[in-house]
């Protein structure tokens, strides 16, 4: 932004006719107008991608005493790679993430698909229920968090209305944990699926849907044939929508239960995120944020074809 | 029908009944936090001292003071989601605006999009190695560089959404009339799709606000936002002070929600990046 | 340490929640929450010959210096620094929150708290930042890695020195150390031993850390249910053996397993009080570890090699993993705070843990209202060993133990270096020690001499203490010990929950720790390793 | 096949009175139009039948049963959707299909049964295609063929042939009717188009403005319309019609005209603005082949004078406009004998004019 701004400004007298000519110059302007965004790509990208490769081939940390740009000194021939495959605690904190989404997912696409299904038509009040069913994707999840996290205390409501005893934690129970924080995130991004999958139901025209119902299709039958497959695509962009962000889950993790019991409830955000302030090694993290990364990028890559061969 | 509004009914029930523990615990007195004395959905003895001791650090009749207030983290997260937001909206609607109109740079929507994939964490060691080299970390300027990078993919798209609804024969009549490609986007396309701007500005701080990983990262005393602020004070203050808890959880709702509300219509073309109108 | 701020606040505390407002300000005293009440003007006068300290109750001259002193060696020097123009109008400390009220808090009553001292001799502010005593190291971390600079002070576990040192985060402080002269090894004062100060607060020999606590798990039991005839009788009808205070694992296993399910009155009790959650657990481990063998068995052996799944470690492990029978539920969720809950409510007989549990829950709130149902029951034993021959070798271990850290990115290292050795300072730290605002707990020489003390810690305590700290052995305390830790602390834990037998999950956490130190190896894992076998105490007992 | 009772139907929408109490009978078989301009509730009295929309007054029998207990998928409606409606993600064959399948017919009848209406509607070569790939006439073959490949008890069509081009149109008109007669069922038609309706229907329901008009045979109601709205909307060319006062001087009627002309009036025509003495002002309709030149064919016509303003040809006769004053009458010049700006007399013949009051519509007298 400010690339963009200070030489026009500095320039202005001095240079005026080259301004000028750029304001009458679409590709000129345009390159202008991309340059700002263009370079704050490289910075975010182009630059930590390479120094995560080169630190994931080292073994420094900051604890090695040595700037960064050093690391080469302490090189160690994809040393790191061998240990992510063989991390027991890697493999785990991943299949908790897959975990969570194979979970978690299905369960917002079922509900909210029922849910659009309920405000397909118009009837009274569907406007202020449909802002309320919108509320819990508006809430900053660091809330949705402590909500959670204030609603699954032992002296909390959910106890006392199944009539448990305090004792009976939900958030510190080995098995339970888990199952709170998928709760957690159900109730927070079930309202994006309901919205996403309503966009699309209503997307259906109308028309065919009648002739289905007057050719003598049932609801679910017309539901099956005719609603769902012209879904299709809405329905995979609300999918890898979810599921791309289920490998982000952190925030509501973090406040709920902060991994554990144990590791009960580490995703792989939690544990890179405890690798980088706890157990310090850096290169380590940095060897598994880039293979994320690229297995994260050859999956959006395939889906992103698949979707445009569709 | 009655089947059908049953079921609205519930689902409205379980949306709304996690918030109204929260809210109704945040005007509650101590005895009312836990179902110890009995479970009370509404304040009994209904109080605003939960939210003085917040903001002030102290309130009537409670023997414990806090020695850090809201308020500096309610003017940090504040500061740096604006200042973040004018960073993304400003670089993502000049750049989109070039895509759309003067067709460059046409692998930028992609590679901006795939910006989104990531998680964050996956990149946060460079990510810290460079702000701490460019002394960035804990300070407003380089909080607000980071949510302006992470939103920028949200504002490209849709901005470009935006721009690609502009008809073309709008611009080209008024470079016709002899107008600077800089003047016809400025005093032309850009009036066009206000409405599209503002909408995209009030999305795009959505999501700053609800950034908290970022901040748990980079800030350390000074700059502390309100997420961040509000989980230390949560694990900090431990299981007891669940009402201040839940003041701070509901002043850090309240934007977002709003916002959010007054958005409502194009919420699924910004989350869906464009791919979905409604 | 003591009172840790429960991140998941356990719910179990009904107890907590319904009792008095003490328990309240205990809790308020946990977090950013420190309380300022105004001190009352103090009029008096220091004692002969003492140029500052405390003022304004009775013994206040007893934590009065002069400069021929530690502490008025620190103020001497920020008057220096000032004269030179080097000191800041504020020092920024990093906290534990639990520890605020000690600092801010004026104790006893009509004295000033120790922040206003300072503040009062020196004019230099001093900001604290709380944060939970869980977290707070990667806070630390943070703060190093980013460059960020935010505090001039660190505090956190000791156990953490190797790291935080490695990273380059904290100052050598050697210098300081050496034109000062700190208290801190004073023969009289200071720690029980020289070796012990060269443990709390150096690092490959040079001075890093600043002691601020006394972590060494220390044993409690209940002998107001001890010396209940109906229990004695019950005991030695069940087990053939007098109910005693324990020598030894075995007997300390027994009374453990006999109390499980009992009711003698006070409902339904449980016999094993020691924690066994993640990361507050690894201490009951690790002191059951170090008494395996005589004199002492080491986690690492002369080689640098793990001992885990060695037979002894394997033995270890599934005498640890029994004792799990015997715990009340939901002891694996249990910080320290929920445990002492525990004794206080007389629901177990016994366990070793931090010292500040007498501090908050035996003796009398000043309204006259005791602290807990424990209140006059409590008594403290010496740690527990092993029997080889006639001789016992007891062991307990040193685990977290707040420590303060100058911050390598200070600008002001030596003001603040000042002020931590003002802090630590055997006055000054005595005077915070006998503070029940936070969980700082005694550790010098001269604190257990201390009346003040004694009145909160229990005068039962002030042999126990010290003798525990001579049989103490460090837990890990070099640099890669978070990772050691934790990869231990998942194995335990999987055992715990029947996810693994104790011979798998050694085998497991054995082959974890061959990696880290391989992976540490060119850091100098191992000569710290050897370096930290050197510092266990030798020390035992006649049966 | 069913017979359909509309009973004194009424629908609203909040405050909106879009159908009005509409009653029509209507016998199996039969091929029933609903006629009338846009927006005067012939689409809302269709989706009634069909059950997209509630009545909220009155009822709707099919052979005397009461519609408004079954659900819309258990009617059995075929129905042709303006727009047709065609399942465009599927094929041609699973559209046919579509309606068999749900109510899960056997494969192989179905498969036989798609095949010969595909066969019916020539479109046996595109079966396995897209629907999407269709043209606008394909779909709608297929749009009828789906509905009709059920075998409903009612046939209804929305404005079905608005889409298609001319040529198709007059092509699918004729198509329609054959359809109809093949499957001999009953069919309910709406449109704007009166040739449409004219040309196909057995019956015609004209409705205004969410009120029924008439209801009766093409020829009834182009001969004999009930009122002056349908008098008006009959008919091509359009009737003559012009309102006047009705004024009475020395035992002669006149209709005085608006224009400043005046109609003569005797006859039937007289006797039919008579036939109600509250009548003061009144419409005269004539329609422009009963109008004649030359000489006077009864006694009882009247006779005007006209100019010819203009000549238009229509097919093989031309069609004059005779001004009278500011009135302007249409003719069929049916022996080319006009020039333009000739002042000609012409004649309204008595027997073939209509009478209707002016305020109400309503028809005076009668045939």
């Amino acid at each position: 932004m400010t690339d963009q701004t200070a030489p026009e400004i500095s320039n202005n007298h001095a240079n005026a006719g080259y301004w000028t000519r750029v304001a009458r110059d679409g590709q000129k302007m345009g390159f202008w107008f991309v340059l700002p965004t263009l370079l704050l790509l490289v910075f975010i990208v182009v630059f930590p991608l390479l120094m995560q490769l080169y630190l994931s081939f080292t073994w420094w940390t900051p604890l090695e005493g040595i700037p960064w740009y050093q690391a080469w000194e302490v090189f160690n021939w994809g040393e790191n790679y061998w240990y992510m495959v063989t991390d027991p605690r890697f493999w785990g904190a991943l299949w908790r993430t897959v975990l969570i989404m194979i979970v978690a997912v299905p369960a917002q696409f079922f509900l909210g698909m029922a849910l659009a299904y309920l405000f397909i038509d118009q009837f009274p009040g569907r406007k202020l229920f449909y802002s309320i069913m919108l509320t819990p994707m508006m809430i900053v999840p660091a809330v949705v968090g402590l909500m959670f996290f204030l609603l699954f205390q032992g002296t909390g409501p959910i106890n006392d209305h199944l009539g448990l005893p305090p004792e009976f934690s939900c958030l510190t129970d080995v098995n339970r944990a888990m199952i709170s924080v998928i709760i957690a995130d159900i109730w927070q991004w079930t309202p994006l699926m309901f919205l996403i999958l309503l966009a699309g139901m209503l997307g259906v025209p109308s028309d065919q849907l009648l002739a289905a119902r007057l050719l003598g299709g049932s609801n679910w039958q017309n539901f099956f044939k005719i609603i769902l497959p012209r879904m299709k695509t809405v329905i995979i962009i609300a999918l890898v929508l979810r599921a791309v962000e289920c490998f982000k889950i952190f925030d509501l993790v973090f406040i709920m239960t902060n991994g554990g019991p144990g590791v009960q409830t580490e995703t792989i955000s939690v544990f890179l995120y405890n690798q980088t302030f706890g157990e310090l090694e850096w290169a380590y993290v940095a060897t598994m944020g880039l293979s994320i990364l690229i297995a994260l990028s050859i999956l959006a890559m395939k889906g992103l074809s698949y979707m445009a061969k569709k | 029908m009655a089947l059908k509004y049953f079921f609205v009914l519930l689902a409205c029930a379980v949306v709304l009944y996690p918030l109204l523990w929260m809210v109704t615990m945040a005007f509650k007195p101590h005895p009312e936090w836990t179902t110890v004395a009995g479970l009370t959905w509404f304040p009994e003895n209904p109080t605003l001292q939960n939210f003085e001791f917040i903001f002030f650090g102290r309130a009537e009749g409670l023997v414990v003071s806090l020695d850090r207030t809201i308020v500096g983290p309610l003017i940090a997260s504040l500061v740096t989601s604006i200042m973040g937001t004018l960073v993304a909206v400003v670089c993502g609607t000049l750049s989109s605006y070039a895509v759309v109109r003067f067709g460059l740079a046409q692998s930028l929507p992609l590679s901006v999009l795939q910006l989104r994939l990531f998680p964050p964490l996956a990149v946060m060691i460079p990510v810290m190695v460079m702000w701490s080299f460019l002394g960035a970390v804990d300070t407003w300027w380089g909080l607000s560089l980071i949510y302006g990078i992470v939103t920028l993919p949200f504002a490209f798209w849709l901005m470009k959404t935006f721009f690609e609804e502009v008809p073309v024969e709008i611009e080209d009549a008024a470079r016709v009339a002899g107008c600077s490609y800089w003047r016809v986007f400025y005093r032309i396309t850009l009036p066009i799709v206000k409405p599209g701007l503002a909408t995209c500005a009030l999305f795009v701080f959505i999501l700053n606000w609800s950034d908290y990983l970022l901040a748990l990262l980079l800030t350390q005393r000074d700059w502390v936002t309100l997420p961040v602020y509000m989980a230390t004070l949560t694990s900090a203050m431990g299981g007891q002070m669940y009402g201040m808890k839940a003041a701070l959880g509901v002043i850090a709702a309240i934007p977002p929600v709003i916002f959010g509300l007054m958005i409502q219509k194009h919420l699924v073309r910004g989350l869906t990046f464009g791919a979905l109108k409604q | 340490m003591s009172f840790r701020t429960p991140k998941l606040l356990h719910p179990s505390r009904r107890q907590f929640l319904k009792s008095s407002s003490a328990t309240m300000a205990a809790a308020g005293s946990m977090g950013m929450l420190g309380n300022f009440m105004a001190a009352p003007a103090s009029a008096q006068e220091f004692a002969a010959g003492m140029t500052g300290g405390p003022t304004g109750f009775d013994g206040a001259e007893r934590f009065q210096y002069n400069a021929s002193m530690s502490e008025g060696r620190a103020i001497e020097g920020i008057r220096a620094l000032r004269a030179a123009g080097r000191v800041p109008e504020r020092l920024t400390m990093l906290l534990t929150d639990g520890a605020i009220g000690q600092i801010t808090r004026p104790f006893p009553d009509g004295a000033p708290s120790v922040k206003e001292v300072w503040e009062r001799e020196t004019g230099i502010q001093i900001d604290i930042v709380g944060f939970p005593a869980e977290d707070i190291f990667t806070k630390v971390m943070q703060d190093v890695t980013t460059q960020a600079g935010s505090y001039d002070i660190y505090t956190g576990p000791w156990n953490s020195t190797g790291d935080l040192v490695s990273s380059g985060g904290a100052r050598n402080c050697s210098d300081f150390v050496a034109q000062y002269q700190p208290d801190w090894g004073d023969p009289e004062r200071g720690t029980p031993t020289p070796e012990m100060e060269q443990l709390l607060y150096t690092y490959a020999g040079d001075y890093y850390s600043v002691s601020l606590d006394g972590d060494f798990q220390t044993w409690f039991y209940l002998r107001g249910i001890y010396e209940l005839p109906e229990v004695q009788d019950a005991f030695l009808t069940e087990t053939g053996h007098e109910l005693a205070v324990p020598n030894t694992w075995e007997e300390v296993d027994r009374i453990s397993e006999f109390f499980t399910g009992k009711d003698f009155g006070y409902g339904t009790m449980y016999g094993n009080g020691n924690l066994m959650s993640p990361f507050w657990g690894l201490a009951t481990f690790y002191a059951r570890f170090a008494s395996m063998d005589f004199p002492n068995f080491h986690f690492f052996d002369e080689d640098a090699n793990p001992q885990l799944n060695t037979e002894l470690g394997i033995q270890c492990a599934e005498e640890h993993v029994r004792s799990f029978d015997w715990t009340p539920p939901d002891a694996l969720t249990y910080t320290f705070a929920e445990a002492y809950d525990q004794m206080w409510n007389l629901r177990i007989p016994h366990t070793a843990i931090y010292t500040n549990i007498v501090k908050f829950g035996d003796g009398y709130n000043p309204d006259g209202t005791p602290r807990s149902a424990a209140t006059g029951m409590i008594d403290s034993h010496l740690p527990v060993g092993r029997r080889f021959g006639d001789q016992i070798n007891r062991r307990s271990v040193l685990y977290y133990h707040i420590t303060a850290w100058v911050s390598s990115q200070s600008q002001y290292p030596e003001a603040a270096y000042l002020f931590l050795q003002w802090l630590s300072s055997t006055r000054t730290y005595t005077w915070m020690a006998g503070n029940p605002g936070g969980y700082f707990d005694p550790m010098q020489q001269a604190n257990f001499r201390e009346p003040l003390v004694a009145s909160t810690y229990q005068q039962y305590s002030m042999e126990t203490i010290p003798a525990t700290i001579a049989r103490s052995v460090p837990s890990i305390n070099f640099a890669g010990q978070t990772a050691l830790d934790n990869a231990l602390d998942d194995e335990l834990q999987a055992a715990i929950t029947g996810q693994k037998t104790p011979r798998e999950a050694m085998d497991a956490a054995q082959s974890q720790w061959e990696r880290i130190i391989r992976r540490q190896r060119r850091n100098g894992i191992e000569e710290a390793i050897l370096a930290s076998r050197e510092t266990w105490p030798t020390i035992v007992d006649e049966a | 096949m069913s017979s359909i009772q509309i009973q004194n139907v009424t629908k609203r929408f909040g405050d909106f009175t879009a159908v009005d109490d509409i009653s029509i009978d209507i016998e199996e078989g039969e091929f029933v139009a609903l006629l009338g301009p846009s927006g005067c509730g012939k689409t809302t009295t269709m989706n009634m039948i069909a059950g997209l929309e509630d009545v909220t007054e009155g009822a709707i029998r099919f052979d005397g049963q009461d519609l408004s207990r079954i659900r819309i998928q258990d009617r059995n409606i075929g129905f042709v959707f303006q727009n047709y409606a065609i399942f465009t993600h599927l094929s041609v064959y699973k559209n046919l299909s579509y309606g068999l399948e749900v109510k899960k017919v056997d494969r192989s009848e179905i498969d036989r049964r798609v095949r010969a209406m595909a066969d019916r509607m020539s479109i046996t070569h595109r079966l396995d295609q897209p629907a999407s790939s269709l043209s606008v006439n394909e779909m709608q073959k297929l749009a009828i063929g789906r509905s009709a490949i059920v075998e409903p008890r009612i046939f209804l069509l929305d404005e079905p042939l608005s889409n298609l081009d001319a040529g198709f149109r007059a092509y699918m008109r004729a198509e329609l009717k054959v359809l109809q007669h093949e499957f001999g069922q009953t069919m309910i038609y709406v449109t704007h188009d009166q040739i449409e309706a004219m040309s196909l229907a057995d019956k015609i329901a004209i409705i205004d403005q969410g009120k029924l008009m008439q209801y009766g045979a093409p020829l009834d109601i182009y001969n004999d319309p009930q009122n002056r709205f349908v008098a008006n909307f009959v008919g091509s060319p359009r009737m003559n019609l012009v309102d006047g006062e009705l004024r009475e001087e020395r035992g002669e009627l006149h209709l005085m005209l608006h224009g400043g002309a005046e109609i003569p009036l005797a006859g039937k025509v007289r006797a039919d603005f008579t036939s109600d003495a509250r009548v003061h002002s009144g419409s005269f309709g004539i329609r422009p082949q009963d109008i004649y030149f030359g000489d006077r064919r009864g006694p009882t016509d009247i006779t005007m004078h006209g100019k010819v303003e203009v000549l238009e040809r229509v097919g093989p006769k031309r069609l004059a406009y005779l001004q009278v004053q500011e009135t302007m009458f249409l003719a069929f010049d049916d022996h080319a004998q006009l020039e333009v700006g000739d002042d000609v007399p012409f004649f309204l013949p008595s027997d073939a004019s209509m009478a209707f009051d002016l305020d109400s519509g309503r028809r005076l007298g009668g045939r």
